[in-house]
């Protein structure tokens, strides 16, 4: 597999929401704006790369039945880095993610790219496809983020397109997470059928 | 209120056009053909060849099994051939096809008019007699009746229940019956009650025939043991397990016989056939079928042989309508639409019907709405609406589930469906299928 | 390269050394991140009582003291000061009459107990509904403003309920409740006002932490 | 000769049909449609007209160009989706909130499951819980009731009943005191009172279940078991504490009882099959609407209850089955 | 009344009916009293595209011991694995269910006495341990009603 | 510094712990699953039709696995191709498979068939057919409700409406055989493809007799037994009044194709007769 | 009361699937079958109960007594991942035909974000013990009528013609928001 194709396959052929539905937890709960889903996407990519990094590194060293203890202890750690780093200085996004900035640890997303990518390839291929899965991973969270909060408020990035009395409130609601997932989805199989 | 049964049942227009329509007796037919298959079991092996000679009531194809029956020539004459043709159940299938020369009965059989009410045959020699004349169920399931009057070791016998009910619209075979032999019928009614040992018997009739009730009710004074039920007007008192719900109150365990209840149930025509066979010597090869429909001219009820082309009758009731878009054999809920007119007579045939064009075709399918009016109609209470989409979507450990194989394919379901789903024919599809991976299951 | 066995030396040894390493980092991250987490927060509060009572040059956060509700809410009061003179309090006040939950508030009161500006901390109302309260008790529009007005001359209560300011459409309950964190933070203060409110301004002093 | 047509039995059908129920139920609507046009005038008209309308639009749109199969607008079900829909909203909603409605009814709530008879929630209450959610200022201003008024947007507006009691008591005052500002009991029934477009006549609307009734529409369970459920709960509580909650007449004449429990709950798509499944269902949403009602945010319940009690109903449907033949045994004597 | 309304409700459901669950598995090996069936667990991770990323998927096969054996096995036929139906509910009760309540129970009893937290916390799980040692010892019962029976597969025409 | 200390003193002790746990975890629970499963899953074409007779492709692959000899396996929707590519990955042969291709074995058209009925039930075919034989004299023929079409799941079947049959894109068909397991009349077969496609089949099912089957469709086998005395090869066997042809003798002579006096006998892909006189109705040679 | 109301606030009005957006993907992934949703629901509530005892020690006893509350996240995870494993050791160990019961019934998934967000969440709400506990268990509960319903509702789809491009998934999530939408209306109760 080419370096490009190993880098592009997160964002359309394995996006981790569109496809694998990895990770919906975050996808569903922190996209009521654009830039709440690109931070968290972001923080998971860091998480993403860092880990798939380490991992890849250190994958000889580690005796099979440990494997994932260990790389759990490698994704907390950089998690928790995460974590300390936005408290410490982007305080408005910390508190606007909550909870699940902690609940990157378990995303299968994380844990599944180390164990079924890093762990068995090379370093420089490991942190691409980090890189490329968790990029793909921010651009669904924001696509997401996107449509809930244009239709939810009429904004997009927090800049005005229509008046908020026009918006839907259900969309920046539990139940319009779901549905707009729902349709997103089953738009992005068509186009994937057609493609 | 009337008793009748306790779940479900629909009434649908009764268009009894031929009651009261005295039973004809229909000429002889040039040619019969008798398939070897007209009963449930397995099918007779015939005795005879081509080219032989044969009477009237002479045995032509032996009981292969134990559930199975005996035939007799209904004409005399010579067998011409014995060959596949296409009979009532669509298929070509075997039959003894004789051309009539004459009538000539056989010797055994008494033809005098008089009633003879003394039974001197024991329990046992009445069951061997019903099995030699071939006699089976007369109401449609034309289930051999020595098998089922030989009451399993273990069982008893409390109650016979006759079912005098014809719910199915249009036909009067029954009716007619009772109107005319009432007599015959107590005294078959008599010779069924000794040879289960019982000493109780009921009739039941629905309400739309009070001629019918009233003659019984007269009739049955006469005979020990046997009452008359009215039961009220709901399609499918005549169905075996509903005869029994309304006349006696039990109802029988999913997969299981009448006997489980103590009960057995005959048919009025079969009664009949049974006092023939053990007083008469008669075996069973002629019955009353109804010929009727809307634009029939002459809807009647006639006394045919089997083996004879149901074109025959047609004729005799005034010839097929210009408007004929089907024709069934049986009654309209669970008769069997025919391919051809020229399919014989056979001992199950209790009617023909003629539908016109414009009501004989099924209006288009739409989506089930699940309105629940097939489930709360359903006698068997079962759920029409997902047997059919288990069966459709082939989910078949569902379907079993679901108790298909309970359905009594009395066709209630896709009678009231609004959406006019073909419920019915679904469910028979999951029945067979089930059935058969049932089977397999016990091997 | 040959995969390291699974003995039980092996993997707790690994796991221990690589707790190890982890813990290391995350301690020494912890050290750095430590102090722009504090000042984060300082910055915050600091910015939120700028906004309630423009124009000090203290550092209230220094003379920070605490009062209890009639709820029993402890309350932060946040003097700001412009040399000695004080232009009024930046309260930290609560309620628990929220749709979802507590809201939480920063309300600047005049020294006279006239509500200069406020700021919404904390809450869980639903967006776009409860969230409105963030500016719709500023905005000149009906009877919605607030700012400027004084608890114990104007019915600081929803028109619904026979006061004089306008709910927020269609979020009865969170106008409610923030009017509710209003009358709170006026009611603590102003009860505290009579008695020697000095001592209490200086007893307090560990409010701000390094 | 004459080919003739050969079918599986049975050979004869009642002659029911799809479009036979839903335009009954149409038909027992239309009292309570000249009563939302008598008390709500223009406003009712441009409404139910824009509901109807479009919601038969969007179903034959999403045929056309998504799903591509047959079109069925003229099977009459979207139109009473939309009829109904416009039934749940109040009369001076504006046109493009009703469209999005229908949009949301017909697309989601029905399109999107395969059309027909595969929608497990009912589509005019997925269209109406989604405005209110939405939309909450708009959904919850109603028009005065009045007679033939021909304002629409600009209908002077109040409270309904059932809102004015949810202020009240929140306000600590006493049940009877309230009452006293709401129309009397006779009114009510009559529907002199504010709240959606069509759920305001009781009178009208049980002269509805009567004529679905007598036409084997629909069956008495679920109407009579929501109603009666109701009634005892609102009951027992009023007794326990007569000036905390109103009673249970208050109860069933205001908001949208009557008509959830006549027409709504009663969708045959999104409800229980079998007669046991459908009481567990109508006592359910009876529970779940004065929950809602008495301790909710909301003060009308029954939409939200219906809703949850659909989601349900598969549930209901899988282990509540209708009573078989031959299930309770009566054998011989041995 | 309220009993009538109990009794209308509480007829027996149709869960009793279909008693058995079945379950595909493959004959692992056949000694004299026992059979051991393998069956891939059908956590519905088993199908799921994106196990392979899903560390959370127990996708294990697992081997089913069965006692009462009718009929013929040999290594590596299909068969089908049949339990009580009325086994699932029992076995989660056992399991999980019994034990939460039991703990609960504990934590509640022991935290309104003392007050202390921790003491409460510990006890509640301690608690488990002769919760478990009582299964333990019941072993033998328990092998008794959590026993599975085979049959063979029908090859659906 | 202390944070530091304690901060590698808690997680060192719970990363033991956690170390001693999952070490005796592993014990209890060895499970090996081959990684080649995966790999050969991989490569197999995601159908999950269960035309190999497995219940998906990832029971095929395990059989794969596991099995020794794989000759007797085979994908028939992925083919040669994806057989060699998985063996390669296992290290093992594959002797390539006949290609087969499904081909419709009656030729009840409109016009060779006359119906008789009119079936207005529900549509499909075993409904139909436990109902009766068919709308047509023919009780064995194809009853044209499309089931094997429904069964298809790679579109290599379509209803002809002109002819009332259901038509095999070849270059579709992966020989799955669901169609054929459908078909409630056996009507569908799997045959050889042949050399450049080219095969040969008596497209008709009908066991009547001869003057019967002719009178209900004047392209039905009569059971002559004229092919059957000129194939040179033997390759036509004649049961029930019913010719066969087996595929495996068959050499594409063509001798029979001219002898059938109904035309029962079909030829696919032959290039277009010589002078040879009239040709039999070709339904779907294109 | 205090009980009663985290009782119904965890089912109904802040639902941890519908309205917290906690293990959706057990939530989507194992509402295949109404029956493996039963005992998934068993599964959680037992290990998301002790889960909360013992990340509740950790908390109490060793990250705050020491400072190190930021080892919170790490810590959790690593302690209800061994957890998991452990339950299943000792169920195998104690009554190997009750583990093989559980076993052929339901899977045991449970390294999700429910158990570890409902094990922070109890630390953030600050409850004392009992009332973790009872949060936890309810909070499972909710996942339980969540996921059994979602699964009734799929079961029944799945006999139905759901059009092409809606299938699976899609459907799924949508079913998923109407739900949510219709437990909006428990907003408010508590
Ligand atoms: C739905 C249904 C309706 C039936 N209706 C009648 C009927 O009207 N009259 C009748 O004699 N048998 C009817 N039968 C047949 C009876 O169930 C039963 O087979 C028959 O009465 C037994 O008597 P026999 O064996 O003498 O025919 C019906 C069966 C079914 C399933
Ligand atoms: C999901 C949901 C969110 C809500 N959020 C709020 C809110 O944030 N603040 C609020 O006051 N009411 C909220 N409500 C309550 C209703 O909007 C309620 O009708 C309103 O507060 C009182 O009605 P009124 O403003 O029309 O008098 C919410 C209701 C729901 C169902
Ligand atoms: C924890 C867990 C998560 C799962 N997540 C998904 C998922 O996100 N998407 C999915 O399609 N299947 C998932 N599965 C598997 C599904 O339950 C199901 O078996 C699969 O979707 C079947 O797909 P099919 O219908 O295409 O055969 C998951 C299983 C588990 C145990
Ligand atoms: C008695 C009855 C009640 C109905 N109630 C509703 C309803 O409340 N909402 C609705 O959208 N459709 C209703 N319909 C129409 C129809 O069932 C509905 O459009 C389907 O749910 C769409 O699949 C009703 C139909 C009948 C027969
Ligand atoms: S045909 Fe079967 S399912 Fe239909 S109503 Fe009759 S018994 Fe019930
Ligand atoms: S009667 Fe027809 S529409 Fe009604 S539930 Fe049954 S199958 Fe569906
Ligand atoms: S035509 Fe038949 S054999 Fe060929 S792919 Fe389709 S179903 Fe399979
Ligand atoms: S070939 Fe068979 S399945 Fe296909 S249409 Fe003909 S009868 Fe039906
Ligand atoms: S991301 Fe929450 S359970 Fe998977």
């Amino acid at each position: 597999m080419n370096q490009w194709s190993n880098f592009s396959k997160g964002f359309f052929k394995e996006n981790a929401v569109f496809t694998l539905l990895l990770g919906m937890c975050p996808t569903l709960g922190v996209t009521s704006s654009a830039i709440d889903g690109l931070g968290m996407g972001l923080a998971t990519t860091f998480v993403l790369v860092m880990s798939n990094l380490v991992v890849a590194v250190i994958k000889d060293f580690i005796p099979d039945k440990v494997r994932i203890p260990s790389f759990i202890v490698v994704i907390a750690t950089f998690v928790t880095i995460v974590e300390m780093t936005m408290q410490a200085y982007v305080p408005a996004l910390f508190d606007s993610l909550g909870l699940f900035i902690p609940l990157i640890v378990v995303n299968c997303l994380v844990l599944g790219r180390a164990e079924a990518f890093a762990s068995k390839n090379k370093l420089g291929a490991s942190v691409i496809d980090g890189l490329g899965m968790g990029l793909g991973f921010a651009m669904a969270l924001t696509i997401l983020g996107s449509v809930r909060e244009l239709l939810g408020s009429g904004k997009l990035f927090g800049t005005i397109i229509y008046p908020e009395n026009y918006g839907m409130l259900v969309f920046v609601l539990a139940p319009g997470a779901f549905i707009a997932l729902g349709y997103l989805i089953a738009f992005i199989n068509q186009v994937k059928k057609e493609a | 209120m009337l008793k009748t049964f306790s779940l479900g049942g629909v009434h649908p227009a009764e268009n009894k056009f031929s009651a009261g329509q005295k039973i004809a007796v229909l000429p002889v037919p040039e040619q019969v053909s008798v398939p070897i298959a007209q009963h449930i079991g397995a099918p007779s092996e015939p005795i005879v060849k081509k080219g032989d000679e044969v009477k009237v009531g002479q045995l032509i194809a032996k009981s292969s099994g134990f559930v199975s029956a005996n035939i007799h020539s209904p004409v005399s004459g010579k067998v011409f051939k014995i060959d596949d043709i296409l009979d009532a159940s669509g298929y070509k299938r075997k039959a003894i096809i004789i051309k009539t020369e004459g009538d000539e009965w056989d010797a055994s059989i008494d033809r005098s008019e008089d009633l003879k009410t003394e039974i001197t045959a024991s329990p046992e020699e009445i069951i061997k007699k019903i099995g030699d004349a071939g006699i089976v169920g007369l109401g449609g399931a034309t289930f051999p009746a020595h098998v089922k009057l030989s009451v399993p070791p273990g069982k008893t016998c409390e109650v016979l229940i006759l079912n005098g009910v014809e719910c199915e619209p249009y036909l009067t075979a029954d009716h007619q019956l009772m109107i005319e032999k009432g007599d015959e019928i107590m005294v078959g009614t008599q010779i069924l009650m000794k040879a289960l040992k019982v000493d109780r018997a009921i009739i039941g009739i629905e309400n739309n025939k009070p001629d019918a009730i009233k003659q019984m009710s007269e009739l049955a004074k006469n005979y020990a043991g046997i009452s008359i039920q009215p039961l009220k007007v709901q399609y499918p008192q005549g169905g075996e397990k509903q005869l029994i719900d309304a006349c006696i109150g039990r109802q029988i365990p999913s997969g299981k016989l009448p006997i489980e209840v103590g009960a057995v149930v005959q048919n009025i025509g079969t009664t009949l056939a049974v006092y023939e066979a053990v007083q008469k010597n008669k075996p069973l090869f002629e019955r009353v079928v109804t010929v009727t429909g809307k634009s029939v001219t002459k809807p009647s009820n006639f006394m045919a042989r089997i083996g004879t082309p149901m074109n025959q009758l047609i004729e005799a009731a005034g010839g097929l309508p210009q408007d004929t878009g089907k024709v069934i054999g049986g009654g309209p809920m669970m008769g069997k639409a025919l391919v051809s007119t020229e399919v014989p007579i056979t001992k199950g045939s209790s009617g023909i019907l003629i539908m016109p064009k414009e009501i004989a075709k099924r209006a288009k399918m739409e989506a089930c709405i699940r309105c629940s009016k097939c489930v709360s109609v359903c006698p068997m209470g079962l759920s029409p609406y997902l047997l059919m989409t288990v069966s459709d979507k082939a989910v078949w450990d569902r379907a079993e589930e679901e108790k298909i194989m309970d359905c009594i394919e009395c066709g209630s379901c896709s009678f009231t469906c609004p959406a006019n789903r073909p419920l019915l024919d679904y469910i028979r599809l999951g029945k067979g299928k089930v059935g058969q991976i049932m089977r397999s299951r016990t091997k | 390269m040959a995969k390291t066995e699974s003995t039980l030396k092996n993997m707790v040894l690994t796991l221990l050394v690589i707790t190890g390493i982890a813990g290391t980092s995350l301690g020494f991250m912890y050290e750095l991140t430590k102090g722009p987490i504090a000042a984060a927060k300082a910055a915050k509060q600091q910015a939120a009582i700028k906004e309630v009572v423009p124009g000090f040059d203290n550092n209230p956060g220094d003379e920070m003291y605490e009062l209890t509700s009639k709820e029993g809410f402890a309350l932060k009061v946040f003097p700001a000061k412009k040399g000695d003179e004080l232009m009024g309090v930046a309260i930290e006040s609560m309620t628990n009459k929220g749709f979802g939950g507590n809201i939480k508030i920063m309300v600047g009161l005049k020294p006279d107990g006239t509500l200069i500006n406020y700021q919404v901390l904390e809450h869980k109302e639903t967006p776009g509904l409860g969230t409105k309260m963030d500016d719709w008790f500023k905005a000149d529009k009906g009877q919605q403003n607030i700012l400027g007005k004084h608890p114990k001359t104007n019915n600081l209560t929803i028109t619904k309920d026979g006061g004089e300011v306008d709910a927020i459409t269609a979020a009865t309950i969170s106008s409610r409740a923030f009017l509710d964190a209003v009358r709170v933070a006026y009611e603590t203060y102003s009860e505290n006002q009579s008695s020697p409110k000095a001592d209490n301004n200086t007893s307090v002093e560990e409010g701000g932490t390094e | 000769m004459n080919r003739l047509i050969v079918s599986p039995s049975p050979h004869v059908h009642s002659g029911d049909s799809v479009k036979k129920n839903m335009y009954g139920v149409i038909i027992a609507l239309l009292p309570a449609l000249a009563a939302s046009l008598y008390y709500f005038g223009l406003g009712a008209v441009v409404v139910t007209l824009t509901a109807v309308v479009s919601c038969v639009f969007f179903e034959w749109a999403i045929q056309k160009f998504l799903l591509k199969n047959e079109s069925t607008i003229l099977d009459g079900s979207a139109a009473l989706t939309g009829l109904l829909l416009a039934f749940n909203i109040p009369s001076n909603l504006p046109i493009w909130i009703i469209i999005i409605g229908s949009l949301v009814a017909i697309g989601i709530g029905k399109m999107s499951f395969g059309g027909l008879g595969n929608n497990p929630f009912n589509p005019a209450l997925v269209g109406r819980v989604f405005m209110l959610i939405s939309f909450p200022v708009q959904m919850t201003l109603w028009p005065k009731p009045q007679t033939i008024q021909l304002e629409y947007l600009d209908a002077t507006t109040g409270a309904t009943p059932l809102s004015i009691m949810k202020e009240g008591l929140a306000n600590g005052e006493s049940v009877s005191a309230i009452m006293d500002k709401l129309p009397s009991y006779t009114e009510l029934f009559f529907g002199n009172s504010g709240g959606s477009a069509g759920e305001i006549a009781a009178a009208a609307l049980l002269m509805g279940l009567a004529y679905m009734l007598i036409r084997k529409i629909i069956t008495w369970h679920i109407p009579a078991s929501i109603i009666v459920t109701i009634a005892a709960f609102t009951g027992l509580l009023h007794l326990s504490s007569p000036d905390q909650y109103a009673g249970p007449l208050f109860h069933l004449l205001t908001g949208g009882v009557m008509l959830g429990a006549i027409f709504m709950a009663t969708d045959y798509v999104s409800s229980p099959m079998s007669k046991k499944g459908m009481i567990i269902y109508g006592v359910g949403i009876g529970i779940i609407t004065v929950v809602i009602r008495v301790f909710g945010a909301y003060p009308e319940g029954i939409s939200f209850a219906i809703l949850i009690m659909n989601g349900f109903v598969p549930l209901i449907d899988k282990y509540v089955k209708p009573k078989r033949f031959g299930e309770l045994v009566k054998t011989a004597k041995a | 009344m309220t009993i009538l309304i109990l009794r209308y409700f509480c007829q027996p459901t149709r869960m009793a009916d279909i008693d058995y669950i079945e379950h595909e598995g493959v004959v692992e090996a056949v000694s004299s009293q026992l059979i051991k069936v393998r069956i891939v667990n059908e956590s519905a991770c088993a199908s799921c595209h994106a196990k392979g990323s899903c560390t959370a998927a127990d996708l294990q096969d697992k081997l089913i011991d069965i006692y009462e054996v009718k009929g013929n096995f040999t290594v590596g036929q299909k068969v089908i694995l049949m339990g009580r139906k009325s086994l699932a509910p029992k076995a989660v009760l056992l399991a999980y269910i019994y034990p939460i309540i039991l703990m609960l129970l504990t934590l509640s009893g022991t935290y309104f006495t003392t007050n202390n937290e921790l003491l409460a916390g510990g006890l509640a799980l301690f608690i488990l341990l002769p919760y478990y040692a009582v299964i333990y010892l019941l072993k033998d019962k328990l092998t008794r009603t959590f026993s599975f029976t085979i049959k063979h597969q029908i090859n659906e025409s | 510094m202390n944070v530091v200390l304690i901060t590698i003193i808690s997680l060192g002790v719970l990363g033991a712990l956690a170390a001693i746990i999952l070490y005796f975890v592993a014990q209890k629970f060895k499970v090996f699953e081959d990684p080649r499963i995966d790999q050969v899953e991989e490569v197999l074409p995601a159908a999950n039709c269960g035309g190999c007779g497995f219940p998906g492709c990832r029971a095929f692959a395990e059989a794969m696995v596991k099995s020794d000899d794989i000759s007797a396996l085979n994908c028939p929707v992925g083919g040669a191709d994806t057989m060699k590519a998985a063996a390669e990955i296992l290290g093992k042969e594959v002797k390539a498979a006949d290609p087969m291709v499904a081909v419709v074995r009656c030729n009840g058209t409109c016009e060779n068939r006359p119906r008789i009925a009119e079936y207005d039930g529900a549509t499909s075919c075993t409904i139909a057919s436990s109902l009766y034989g068919g709308d047509t004299g023919c009780s064995n023929g194809c009853l044209g409700l499309g089931e094997c079409v429904d069964a298809c799941a790679f579109n290599a079947m379509y209803m002809d409406k002109e002819t009332g049959l259901p038509v095999i894109i070849e270059d579709n068909c992966v020989s799955c055989g669901a169609c054929v397991d459908a078909c409630p009349k056996n009507i569908i077969e799997l045959r050889k493809k042949g050399p450049k496609n080219r095969r040969i089949f008596v497209s008709c099912v009908n066991t009547d007799k001869g003057a019967a089957a002719k009178k209900a469709c004047s392209a039905a086998c009569i059971g002559c037994k004229k092919c059957q005395k000129i194939c040179p090869f033997d390759a036509i066997t004649v049961e029930n009044n019913l010719a066969y042809i087996d595929y495996n003798k068959c050499k594409l002579c063509r001798k029979c194709v001219a002898e059938c006096p109904t035309n029962a006998i079909h030829i696919v892909n032959f290039p277009p007769p010589k002078p040879k006189v009239e040709k039999p109705a070709e339904a779907k040679a294109e | 009361m205090e009980y009663v109301l985290i009782v119904i606030s965890a089912i109904f009005v802040n639902n941890i699937v519908l309205s917290q957006f906690l293990g959706i993907c057990p939530f989507l992934g194992v509402s295949k079958k109404i029956s493996t949703g039963i005992g998934m629901t068993g599964a959680v509530t037992f290990v998301m109960v002790i889960a909360t005892i013992v990340t509740f020690f950790l908390q109490k006893a060793v990250l705050e007594p020491f400072g190190v509350g930021y080892l919170q996240t790490i810590s959790f995870i690593l302690v209800i991942a061994s957890l998991v494993q452990l339950v299943e050791i000792i169920l195998k160990k104690v009554s190997p035909p009750l583990y093989q019961a559980l076993g052929v019934f339901l899977p045991l998934i449970t390294t999700n974000c429910a158990i570890l967000g409902v094990a922070i969440m109890t630390i953030q709400k600050d409850f004392n013990i009992v009332e973790s506990v009872v949060f936890a268990a309810a909070n499972a509960i909710g996942f339980g009528l969540a996921l059994i319903t979602f699964a009734g509702i799929r079961e029944q789809l799945d006999l139905m013609d759901i059009p092409k491009g809606m299938k699976g998934t899609p459907i799924a999530l949508v079913v998923a928001g109407l739900l949510a939408l219709a437990f909006m209306g428990f907003a408010g109760i508590v």
